[in-house]
């Protein structure tokens, strides 16, 4: 079975369709490259797999998004549980304005979960799958904006592993980061795939070529190509993916 | 100070209310003041809504005690029953309505009577706006004006003793019932002319001019504590009454805050600018409190335009 | 799936903010009613083309003319104060100084917002008026003229800091692209940003406007109480706030005709600033939505 | 001249002008002050502060304003500031969907511009006559906060509007309810901002005068209020009693209880800014 | 004699260094692209060229500017006149908010032209160069607003030609834009540059190696590497500037 599907998918906000008739599917501990120019609703439809789209207002949804085979937009589903199960990294590191130590823990907070050596294991098992631990294991209690822009887009990554769950989003987690930083956070992805089953949203393709295993290029709300990532970087069906890749446009 | 006994403070305590007229505020205040010192348990707080403006209070049972610069009317009376409220009157003081206009002005030399109608009769309203439509000899200037608010007891008196009929007045002048206002007015505004009680005159002498008024066909005289005392200002002079609610009475905060009240009225009326009553009028007033006379000796239409407070008081107590 | 605690929640912040519709309505129920008191017993034609107002006198006269009147011309004088030292000044802020400057001038100009409108009266009645009696010895002791100029100083920081942050949202990219052509400062400032930030220019004026019309502290002390139908700064009047606290300190019963002109008064109080805060809301959302 | 040289010293013009309009912005200010300090200064001691009114204006003090307006001040803040900024947050957060949440916030910028005294108006029916309470500190205060609810609800919006959506995505991200992510993730963040504005509510409700006049509050009180119930003064009701007396002592002592009501004005404005730059600096996030 | 050139301009915005020492010169009717990841100074520099730097606070700069051998920070130079000759095009379409027309004629309303058939000339004539008279000719009293995006910038291209400048600073003319509108962005750069010398920042290194004969790689602050196009891209001899073309890192 495979772990995200979408069927159909078409999103407007308000009278603007920014997703059309969208169809895939991804596999459980693969990672999944999503390309195309600025606007194009890679962010739009990464968000659908959260249902964080439900936050904005005027958004409507047609057609059905699956995980584990369970339609997410159908069945009655407390979006909040949902949620847990699909962590979700941001573009620009979202650190709270807590602690380093009460940002890991949040999720598990919230959960109600109290128990001081619970917290404490989490913390420090999540840091240390986040490759974070050895930087910041002496200095927990500082604000998490004191880290550096690298540094804090990990704690935001460890803080979504603390919670456990099965898929991680990315929407371009290292756009914003320097070239050692997002190689740091590319090796991580890498190590990642192994547990989780990973989407990433990037503008930088050789990023793409580098990380995923399989590449969906969309353009104008429309899913051009899906297909494996070395095929879409050296042998593109449709002459828009090539045009883009080659920097023809974006 | 007026405070003639200087014990330790006493055991009283309680809260009372007074409002009304602005023109007997500062001497309602100064008591206050100084029973303070005699019994700090006791929660004195003075209003000045002005004499109407008090009655109407005073008729809900809100306050205990209006200050009033005119005899409770006919109207208040009836609202008095209405409410349940039984009262009883208790002059405390005279006063004189002064006339006066600013420092600067150096041409109003006395007014008559007939001229003040003249020019504060409803009929003036929009029309005598210069000095000179007062009197042919005065300069052509605007005549600015400044008077009672119309809840005031003193604007009662007033068009009653100048134009002939109680609450008739034109209405376009500085109209307040505070009469600092007034005295700020007047003091500051070379062209004006204005009207408020004596005491508001005696602490502001040195801003302001004293006209004197002319009835009668009499030469013009001045207020001052000698001719209000003796009747010579006429008919600008008038007595000043406290009305207490008969109920309030009773509770002996209010009983010992009346006889302060009495025992002291006539230093702090001298302190503050009134002219106090005669002593022997004081006994009177006292001896109609501790008997809790309800009523008005003042008979409905009769005018207090030159009474006779000794006569009044006597006629009532019997 | 919504929890019942995340409901519960919900609808207690629901009615915090209900309230204000509550207090609107509250308003709007508690002067119209006195108001149509009012108007039973005087005519709707009295009122407005009636050059008299003396309600409290025997010979009663219902003309809200020389109130409103009153309260245009000291409004009026206000902004002709405001105007143009506000819009200066915020050209100024944010065209020529520099940032620093701007940082310590906008609050301490600021402070003349906060400043207690009793203080401006006080001041207006024992500094400025005694001034200007100087040059003008025809003024009177409470006038329209002092109150006005005073509470135009007021009001200056709502246009200088309204304005000022509508030139400031003005895409910093207009204005590159002006300098870029070669403007000077003057003709970016009023070729290309004054004109890209009107609406939020006229949205702070006529916030100073409704705000200048509301004001009583000011004219209660140093205008006077008598209305008049004059449009002469050098006289004493009477606003419509002026007249709500004379008649306020004054006991005043109810159900009494007298008791009925706050009311009255206060409407057509409520209706100008009313109006005015309205015209401005729906240009700020106008233009707020212009840059975005 | 060409054109050019006419442009620039047009410019100079402009800007000599415009620096002699800030600065007289700031002189009426310092004039301002320095006519009330000259005539007040001298009259502010500790028995200033601590005596009952009096006739005597050299006697006078103003305990009991001081009092009234603590009280006055106490119970605005328990009444306006949860109900302030509960509706904020609301607002902020749930109410963006719905046509009458828009219908709200038309009317808070409405409300935010009626006059103070029409609040007088209504606090003197609705409170002082309808539900009897007189013109007592409730009154007061209620009345109060009517007025400044509305500022207390902008800036609550503010302040939750500043916290970038990037973290409430993120609580939302990791599975928070709605009120989980305001509670622990948006409040905290937005503190510094919501702190701002009530300290501004309150120094806006300390220098108001006229509702208070209107609701009667306008007497002579020579005693310190004990309970809601009671009748008071506060600072600005004082100031303008002296204001409008006539003799010279009285305007001393207005001038010097206008200097204590300013120091109080300007050192809760004082704490607004700094908290606003502080609150800036840290959370720039 | 060379158009531009910068000899050792070091920037600080405040503390902070945002130039370091760099040097170069740039030949008439060549187009000449800076490229760099972001923040690395690009814009900063270009800035440099009319001065506009100095519409912020607590910049300082150090060395010198020269356009046409003049050196613009030293002498006594008229700055408002100085930037006519110069003109600059920005990363967002930026019309003025009034009509078409009055956004071409600012230029020279600014400096006092009122003369009518002189304004509609260069209206008429600016227009032209930018290839959009065709598309707005019977439009030109609709507010410029109401222009599409592509038309906006070019409507700003317009506007900066009618002042008639010799250089023309150019900062992400296209990012903004569809592919369509680009490619016609960078039709235009290629017949402006018979007359005009352009400066082009970019963020596209396709569109980079399409449009200009020189390139430069610019690296935190620094100016990494200086030469002809065809040589960054196929030949580059820094490893950072191989890096950053072959999209490791930006
Ligand atoms: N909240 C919103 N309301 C209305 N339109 C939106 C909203 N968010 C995005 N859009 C529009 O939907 C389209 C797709 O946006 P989306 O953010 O998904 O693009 P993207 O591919 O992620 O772009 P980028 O690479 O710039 O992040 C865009 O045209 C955008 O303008
Ligand atoms: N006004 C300013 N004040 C302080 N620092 C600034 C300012 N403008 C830019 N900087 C800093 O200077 C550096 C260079 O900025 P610049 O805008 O020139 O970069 P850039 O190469 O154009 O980047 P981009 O591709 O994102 O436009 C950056 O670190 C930036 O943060
Ligand atoms: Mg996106
Ligand atoms: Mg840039
Ligand atoms: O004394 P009065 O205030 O009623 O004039």
């Amino acid at each position: 079975m495979q772990k995200l599907e979408a069927r159909n998918v078409n999103l407007f906000y308000g009278e603007k369709q920014a997703l059309k008739d969208i169809s895939l599917g991804i596999d459980p501990n693969t990672v999944t490259a999503f390309i195309g120019p600025s606007g194009c609703g890679k962010s739009t439809f990464l968000r659908c797999f959260n249902r964080m789209n439900d936050l904005i207002d005027n958004v409507r949804i047609t057609g059905d998004i699956l995980i584990d085979g369970r339609n997410i937009y159908k069945s009655k589903i407390n979006v909040d549980e949902h949620r847990k199960k699909i962590g979700m990294v941001f573009q620009k590191p979202n650190p709270f304005p807590k602690t380093i130590y009460e940002n890991v823990a949040f999720g598990l907070r919230i959960k109600g979960v109290k128990d001081k050596s619970v917290l404490d294991e989490t913390v420090e098992r999540s840091l240390r799958q986040a490759a974070l631990w050895d930087e910041v294991k002496d200095d927990l209690k500082k604000s998490a904006l004191s880290l550096s822009g690298g540094q804090q887009q990990r704690l935001c990554i460890a803080r979504t592993m603390a919670v456990e769950p099965s898929v991680i989003l990315m929407d371009e987690p290292a756009s914003a980061l320097d070239p050692l930083s997002t190689a740091k956070i590319e090796e991580l992805i890498y190590e990642l795939k192994s547990k989780y089953t990973i989407v990433i949203v990037t503008h930088n393709m050789q990023q793409a070529a580098r990380v995923s295993d399989k590449t969906a290029f969309f353009y104008l709300g429309e899913l051009i190509e899906y297909n494996t990532t070395t095929t879409i970087f050296t042998n593109p069906k449709k002459e828009q993916t090539h045009n883009y890749i080659t920097g023809r446009f974006g | 100070g007026g405070g003639s006994s200087k014990k330790a403070s006493g055991t009283l305590s309680g809260e009372i209310k007074i409002d009304g007229s602005s023109t007997v505020y500062p001497l309602s205040e100064a008591v206050s003041e100084e029973y303070r010192n005699e019994e700090s348990g006791v929660r004195v707080t003075v209003g000045e809504s002005g004499t109407g403006g008090g009655f109407k209070k005073f008729s809900r049972g809100e306050i205990d005690i209006n200050d009033a610069s005119r005899p409770i009317t006919s109207e208040e009376i009836e609202l008095c029953k209405q409410g349940g409220v039984e009262f009883i009157e208790l002059p405390v003081a005279y006063d004189g309505l002064a006339v006066v206009v600013s420092k600067e002005n150096d041409f109003v030399d006395f007014l008559t009577i007939a001229e003040l109608k003249k020019l504060w009769e409803p009929e003036a309203q929009g029309k005598i706006k210069n000095w000179n439509q007062v009197r042919a000899s005065f300069p052509d200037q605007p005549i600015n004006l400044y008077g009672a608010g119309t809840a005031s007891g003193t604007y009662d008196y007033f068009t009653e003793a100048v134009v002939g009929k109680a609450k008739s007045s034109r209405g376009d002048y500085n109209a307040s019932e505070d009469d600092n206002v007034l005295v700020k007015g007047v003091s500051s505004d070379k062209n004006a002319l204005g009207y408020f009680g004596l005491a508001y005159y005696e602490n502001n002498s040195d801003k302001l001019k004293l006209v004197p008024i002319s009835a009668n066909g009499k030469p013009g005289i001045l207020p001052s504590q000698e001719t209000v005392s003796n009747g010579t200002y006429t008919p600008l002079s008038r007595p000043e009454f406290i009305y207490v609610n008969a109920k309030s009475a009773d509770r002996p905060e209010v009983k010992s805050f009346i006889t302060f009240y009495l025992e002291n009225a006539a230093s702090l009326a001298q302190e503050i600018g009134s002219v106090p009553l005669k002593p022997e009028v004081y006994k009177l007033v006292q001896a109609r409190f501790d008997k809790k006379v309800t009523g008005s000796a003042f008979g409905v239409g009769r005018s207090t335009i030159g009474v006779n407070l000794t006569e009044a008081l006597s006629s009532g107590t019997k | 799936m919504v929890s019942v605690k995340e409901r519960i929640i919900e609808v207690i912040l629901f009615l915090c903010s209900l309230l204000t519709v509550l207090i609107t309505l509250g308003i709007i129920v508690i002067l119209a009613s006195e108001t149509f008191n009012f108007f039973s017993k005087v005519s709707i034609i009295e009122f407005f083309t009636e050059t008299e107002w003396t309600p409290l006198f025997a010979n009663k006269k219902f003309g809200i003319l020389p109130l409103v009147c009153g309260t245009l011309l000291v409004t009026v004088i206000a902004i002709l104060v405001a105007l143009p030292l506000g819009l200066t000044i915020a050209v100024y802020l944010n065209e020529y100084a520099n940032q620093k400057f701007t940082a310590v001038v906008k609050p301490l100009l600021e402070i003349l917002a906060a400043i207690p409108t009793v203080v401006y009266g006080f001041f207006a009645l024992t500094f400025v008026t005694p001034l200007l009696q100087r040059v003008l010895p025809n003024l009177s002791g409470f006038n329209a003229l002092s109150a006005g100029l005073v509470m135009g100083v007021m009001i200056i920081p709502y246009i200088s800091s309204l304005s000022e942050d509508a030139l400031r949202a003005v895409p910093k990219s207009l204005r590159e692209a002006a300098y870029g052509m070669g403007s000077t400062r003057l003709q970016t400032a009023f070729k290309v940003m004054v004109p890209a930030a009107s609406s939020g220019i006229i949205v702070s004026v006529i916030l100073a406007i409704s705000r200048a019309i509301g004001e009583t502290m000011i004219v209660a002390i140093a205008a006077g109480q008598e209305p008049k139908l004059t449009l002469n700064p050098l006289t004493s009047l009477e606003t419509i706030t002026t007249y709500i606290v004379q008649v306020s300190m004054g006991d005043v019963p109810r159900n009494s005709i007298e008791y009925s002109t706050i009311f009255s008064a206060g409407i057509t109080l409520f209706i100008f600033t009313f109006l005015l805060n309205n015209i401005s809301f729906v240009i700020k959302r106008k233009y707020h939505q212009k840059y975005e | 001249m060409n054109n050019s040289q006419v442009n620039r010293i047009k410019d100079t013009a402009f800007k000599f002008f415009a620096i002699a309009c800030t600065f007289f912005g700031l002189l009426v200010l310092a004039v301002l002050l320095y006519d009330i300090l000259s005539k007040g200064l001298t009259r502010i001691d500790l028995d200033f502060i601590t005596n009952l009114p009096s006739r005597r204006a050299a006697s006078a003090g103003i305990y009991t304003a001081l009092l009234g307006m603590i009280w006055i001040l106490v119970l605005t803040v328990i009444i306006a500031f949860p109900i302030g900024i509960a509706a904020g947050i609301y607002l902020e957060e749930y109410g963006k969907r719905n046509r009458f949440a828009n219908f709200i916030e038309i009317n808070i910028a409405n409300l935010a511009g009626v006059p103070s005294i029409i609040y007088g108006i209504l606090g003197l029916e609705l409170f002082g006559r309808i539900l009897g309470l007189g013109n007592s500190i409730l009154t007061g205060s209620l009345t109060l906060s009517l007025l400044v609810l509305p500022l207390i609800i902008v800036s609550t919006r503010e302040a939750i509007k500043a916290v970038p959506k990037s973290i409430r995505e993120a609580a939302y991200g990791l599975g928070a309810t709605k009120w989980q992510t305001i509670y622990s993730i948006v409040l905290p963040s937005s503190f510094g901002g919501i702190l701002t504005g009530l300290i501004l509510a309150i120094s806006r409700a300390v220098g108001e005068t006229a509702p208070l006049i209107v609701i009667g509050a306008l007497v002579y009180v020579p005693f310190a209020p004990t309970n809601p119930m009671d009748e008071f003064t506060v600072l600005t009701i004082q100031i303008f009693n002296w204001v409008t007396r006539p003799q010279a002592g009285f305007v001393t002592n207005a001038a010097a209880a206008i200097i204590i009501l300013l120091l109080f004005t300007f050192m809760m404005n004082g704490i607004a800014v700094i908290l606003r730059n502080r609150y800036n600096k840290k959370t720039r996030f």
